[in-house]
């Protein structure tokens, strides 16, 4: 039986996508070996059940976040914090240490300040998730068995984790695999 | 841009507007009584909180002129030790301990009680300046605990009432 | 100044002294019940009744029973010393009228308490009893005898050999041996020494130091004098607390009265020994008691510390020899040499000698200073002298050491106060502070509150101490508001290692020692307090693949 | 100076009297990772990455500043100090905000570069995030707090090479931070004189040129041993 993989786009920029894409012929190759079940790069709503290997891309960000990561935990044998925002909290986090209202002023720089029409944060439910207090790193949230590092991990990085966990074995990454940044 | 030419320095302009001020005197016959030694940095830096009440930039450069230290250096002794302040204190000082014995018998609910009502937190001065709020490590009087230093005086065995009640009549 | 000349000025002061002695607790803790007042009163009370011929009030250092104070002690009415206790100072004519027998309702001690009976004063020998302000009361009781004695009978290896043979050991924590160390420095090659009296008595919950130094400053001095002659130093630094200021107006007065008779300054008792002593005041930076720390403070520096070796006793002030002794371990010197190093040893266990000076405080009914020799059982102190917990409450711990120390269960109670026996249970001596616990305390708290002390008292030089005690304080501060999970005690557990482990001075490397120690022997109360961690680690996975992939 | 003879890791090496451990080690092409310590100036024994276990002492001793004496027996690689190690950068890494990513020294960072060679993958301590300022009023530098990691190079590189006595450490624990002269803005600075020693000395991206974009930024450390050398030993050539 193929593996049951997914991958998850949370707060972050989608580069680790992007260089996840950037495997080119791989993917190919990767397709034969994988049923990939949920993606931004695929169109499926909702998370499934029973998926042995997830990666996650960015931060947790706001309440949506945390409530799809809990999910994918439940559901997922295998999570692997996929690139700086998810390993570290990056970017994303540098809103944490502007203190208690950084949630407001990153609302308002975004939607009223470099807004060019129809300034104003948008209330209604559903339409923008409630900020967390803080970002978190995803282990901050869940538990994580493994970590890809990077900004974002160069496609061979990514390739590397991919090859170690369709053979079995703990991926493991030495050196300048491990690179932050 | 190198070293101004054309300004003029900071520390000839507080030396020279040091010359007006009294306590400026006071304090170099108590540097000179140390023979202008660096090693008396700390000893300089008591005096002068004494006269001032608390150490300004003006007269931390003062010092390292006359003990012939670098300004980095005075700000860096000055700011490593908790005794001293850079910020001018309110008209009373209040000390709670949090010394062990004084932590056990109660000292915490003295402080949250005094945090309040004034509506500060320690280190901080009420916007009427009447009072600053401080918290000191171990005062060594631990067999009256919990001890309370009003205005340098060290009051015994207090309760978050009496406390309280100490204030209202101190301000 | 000759020693007959010094014999024939104590004879004056003795001649001059009246037959009822009223003796006013004037240390910092009955300062601050108003004694200074309560002395007022009482010699105006003296002159109102008309019983100046033969009643004097003395001004005296602590008497030990600080939670019992103002205290007045009674000398010349009868065999017995009288002890008054809570004295007001609305109590000076009653206690005034009571020494021609009126009746006084001023609560008075039993001076065959426990408390009292117990102790054995060496260190404390004259605390309460001379003026600390007159340097003739410290003569009276045999002082500068043991400093003239050195000097005229004595080689300063033959000091060092008293010292080794009474089997004293640091008073400050660590208890290296206090013989070995005056070796060391007397040993080490160097023009310039120097002898430097640790005062800078940090730990919250103890005031052992202060005490001595506001009640018998001349005993510290002389202490180092003797040291001075001993390692070949002739310059001392006395560091203080700036919180102690009585303890440091009282060193000044002493060390002028000392200079004025000749024996500190330049060729004190008329022999080619000269020694000088400055006092240094600290700022208010635990830190600074660490030896490499305070050198740096008394330098005039920030109180950092740095690696050992080189220890202060090869390289420390300038890079001179330097010899640290805590204030208790100064205090000891005279009597080792009035009595012999041979006496010392008698007392207290096999690897601890002589006597420990303990601020008992905390939940417990008699709050003071003790005396007591080594090996004594916890319990005795806590219990006996201490009188137990207060109406209600059961003792459940016993800190010793300070941030530095430990929490000592109360099934431990029977375990003799030695170096080695409070070591094993992962505590330590430290200086002296005993801060008993009841059954309302929550040790989880307690770690806490000595984890923030370490915290903000790390001098950020090295990061263990600097960043490892903010995270250990931070998850303990998740385990108390109830956020934490076994994850962050495994975390915390593991910081405990590191820290202590990596630290680069004694502060870091102790800083875990509370929460190691409650951890140890209350654990129960920490686990109470986890959350589930209902998305933490999942039972062990394999992910295996039909074919194997190739690269 | 007699010769010493000792034990790294296993193999006999010997050395001249008076050297540290890590410079011997160095020497023999040990690697023992190392923050606060810099060619040049003297050793503090501050970031604690250097502990090597010497036989028959219970201690970790810094090998940075600890001497070599005859038949020392060292490791300077075990388990317990490897994690230590890893330990010692994860508390680095929580304690201020590091974000490689949109580092100047992005790709130059002897911090980066410590946590990848000891295998850090993430770190399992909550972040702090402190507030702390960057100072840009440096005609030339910039001084970017978030970065600092305290190992006091620049301090001692403007004290001891420079002579300036430009930067120190101010207040303490985890406020502990470089100041200029007295705490002021860098550009107000009257004793800087602009010799960029402290941005060569500095190990992450906490001092930089102005101008350097994410990833521009390389510190020049051979320049100051350079300097070292030539005004000490008169040695202009390597």
């Amino acid at each position: 039986m193929k593996l049951r993989v997914a991958t998850v786009w949370l707060g972050g920029c989608s580069g680790c996508h992007m260089s996840f894409l950037d495997m080119d012929e791989f993917l190919i190759e990767l397709a034969g070996l994988i049923d990939l079940v949920y993606s931004p790069v695929i169109d499926v709503k909702e998370f499934p059940e029973a998926v042995d290997v997830c990666l996650i891309e960015g931060a947790v960000c706001n309440e949506d976040n945390l409530e799809i990561l809990r999910k994918i935990r439940e559901r997922t044998k295998v999570l692997v914090s996929f690139g700086d925002c998810a390993v570290t909290g990056n970017v994303p986090a540098m809103r944490n240490p502007f203190g208690p209202d950084n949630r407001e002023n990153v609302l308002q720089r975004a939607y009223v300040e470099n807004a060019r029409n129809n300034p104003g944060v948008p209330k209604a439910d559903g339409i923008v998730p409630r900020l967390l207090e803080q970002v978190v790193p995803v282990h901050e949230a869940v538990y994580v068995e493994y970590y890809l590092p990077g900004c974002p991990p160069p496609a061979a990085r990514i390739k590397e984790v991919l090859v170690q966990i369709i053979n079995g074995q703990a991926p493991l990454l030495t050196g300048p695999q491990l690179k932050f940044g | 841009m190198l070293p101004l030419l054309t300004r003029e320095k900071n520390a000839d302009r507080v030396l020279r507007h040091a010359s007006g001020d009294k306590r400026f005197k006071i304090l170099e016959v108590h540097m000179k009584k140390h023979q202008f030694r660096q090693d008396a940095l700390i000893e300089v830096l008591h005096k002068a909180q004494e006269l001032f009440g608390f150490l300004e930039d003006d007269l931390l450069l003062f010092i390292a002129a006359k003990l012939k230290l670098p300004p980095s250096r005075v700000f860096g002794v000055a700011t490593f030790y908790h005794f001293f302040t850079l910020k001018p204190q309110g008209e009373h000082t209040c000390v709670v301990c949090l010394g062990t014995a004084c932590y056990v018998k109660g000292a915490d609910k003295i402080m949250a009680a005094i945090q309040e009502k004034y509506r500060i937190k320690a280190g901080e001065t009420t916007p009427d300046n009447q009072l600053s709020l401080l918290t000191a490590r171990c005062i060594g009087a631990c067999g009256i605990a919990p001890a309370v230093t009003f205005d340098g005086h060290v009051a015994p065995k207090l309760t978050p009432e009496a406390t309280l009640e100490k204030l209202n009549t101190l301000i | 100044m000759q020693l007959d000349d010094l014999k024939a000025l104590v004879a004056k002061h003795i001649g001059a002294r009246k037959k009822i002695v009223l003796r006013t607790c004037m240390s910092a803790g009955c300062m601050s019940s108003q004694a200074d007042v309560i002395k007022r009163n009482l010699e105006a009370e003296v002159k109102a009744q008309g019983r100046e011929a033969e009643v004097e009030v003395r001004r005296v250092g602590c008497m030990g029973f600080c939670g019992q104070g103002p205290l007045i002690g009674v000398d010349g009415l009868s065999a017995k010393e009288k002890l008054f206790e809570f004295v007001k100072p609305t109590d000076a004519p009653a206690i005034v009228a009571s020494l021609q027998g009126a009746a006084c309702d001023v609560q008075v001690g039993n001076p065959d308490h426990p408390f009292f009976a117990r102790q054995m004063r060496i260190v404390r020998a004259n605390g309460g009893i001379v003026d600390p302000e007159r340097i003739e009361d410290y003569l009276a009781v045999g002082g500068y005898q043991a400093l003239h004695q050195v000097l005229t009978e004595m080689q300063p290896s033959e000091v060092v050999d008293e010292i080794t043979t009474s089997g004293l050991r640091g008073r400050g924590g660590a208890g290296f041996p206090t013989g070995l160390k005056w070796g060391t420095v007397a040993k080490s090659a160097g023009a310039k020494k120097y002898v430097v009296c640790n005062g800078d008595e940090g730990d919250p919950g103890a005031f052992m130091d202060r005490s001595v130094l506001e009640s018998d400053p001349h005993i510290v001095l002389e202490g180092m004098a003797i040291a001075a002659y001993a390692v070949g130093a002739d310059q001392g630094f006395l560091y203080v607390r700036a919180e102690y200021p009585l303890a440091i107006s009282r060193l000044q007065t002493a060390i002028k009265q000392a200079k004025a008779l000749g024996l500190l300054g330049g060729g004190i008792f008329e022999s080619p020994f000269n020694f000088n002593i400055d006092i240094r005041i600290g700022a208010g930076a635990f830190v600074c008691g660490e030896e490499t720390a305070l050198m740096a403070s008394v330098e005039g520096k920030r109180g950092t510390p740095r690696p050992r070796p080189p220890f202060p006793a090869e390289s420390g002030l300038w890079g001179c020899p330097t010899l640290i002794n805590n204030v208790e371990t100064f205090a000891n010197i005279t009597a080792i040499i009035n009595r012999g190093g041979a006496w010392y040893a008698g007392i207290g266990t096999e690897k601890s000698k002589g006597t420990k000076v303990f601020a008992l405080t905390g939940k417990i009914k008699n709050n003071g200073l003790i005396e007591v020799p080594m090996g004594i059982p916890l319990r005795q102190i806590v219990e006996e002298m201490g009188g137990g917990a207060p109406a209600g409450g059961h003792i459940k711990s016993v800190q010793t050491g300070g941030p530095s120390g430990g929490c000592i269960p109360a099934a431990y109670l029977d375990t003799p106060v030695d170096y080695e026996s409070l070591t094993k249970l992962g505590s330590i001596m430290g200086s002296g502070g005993m801060v008993v616990m009841d059954d309302a305390t929550n040790m989880v708290e307690i770690a806490k509150f000595y984890m923030e002390f370490c915290m903000e008292e790390s001098c950020g030089k090295c990061i263990p101490c600097r960043a490892g005690t903010a995270q250990m304080f931070h998850l303990l501060e998740k385990i108390t508001q109830r956020r934490g999970t076994a994850r962050d005690l495994a975390k915390l557990e593991e910081l405990c290692d590191m820290v202590r482990h990596t630290s680069l001075c004694g502060l870091g490397q102790t800083a875990p020692n509370p929460v190691a120690s409650t951890l140890k022997f209350f654990r129960s109360e920490y686990e109470a307090l986890l959350q589930p961690d209902p998305f933490g680690p999942r039972p062990s996975v394999t992910t295996q693949s039909a074919e194997p992939v190739t690269l | 100076m007699a010769a010493k003879t000792l034990i790294i890791d296993g193999k006999a090496v010997s050395a001249e009297e008076g050297a540290t451990v890590l410079q011997v080690a160095r020497d023999n092409n040990v690697a023992i990772p190392t923050l606060c310590h810099l060619e040049g100036v003297y050793d503090v024994g501050a970031c604690r990455l250097c502990l090597v276990e010497v036989a028959g002492s219970t201690k970790l001793q810094p090998a940075c500043t600890t001497k070599i004496s005859e038949g020392m027996n060292i490791q300077t690689n075990s388990d317990r100090l490897r994690k230590y190690r890893r330990l010692t950068l994860e508390l680095l890494f929580a304690e201020r905000n590091h974000v490689c990513a949109v580092c100047v020294s992005n790709g130059h960072c002897e911090l980066q570069t410590l946590a990848y060679s000891l295998g850090l993958d993430h770190v399992r301590y909550d972040y702090v995030f402190p507030k702390w300022k960057v100072d840009v009023t440096h005609r030339l530098f910039g001084m970017d707090h978030n970065r600092c990691i305290l190992c006091t190079r620049c301090v001692r590189v403007c004290w001891h090479i420079e002579g300036a006595g430009t930067k120190n450490v101010a207040g303490r624990g985890a406020t502990a931070r470089i100041i200029s002269d007295l705490d002021q803005p860098w550009g107000d600075s009257e004793s800087c004189t602009e010799c960029g020693k402290c941005v060569m000395a500095c190990p992450t991206g906490a001092l930089f040129h102005k101008g350097a974009t994410a990833g521009e930024m390389e510190h020049d450390r051979d320049k100051l041993e350079f300097i070292v050398n030539a005004r000490e030993k008169q040695q202009w050539l390597p």
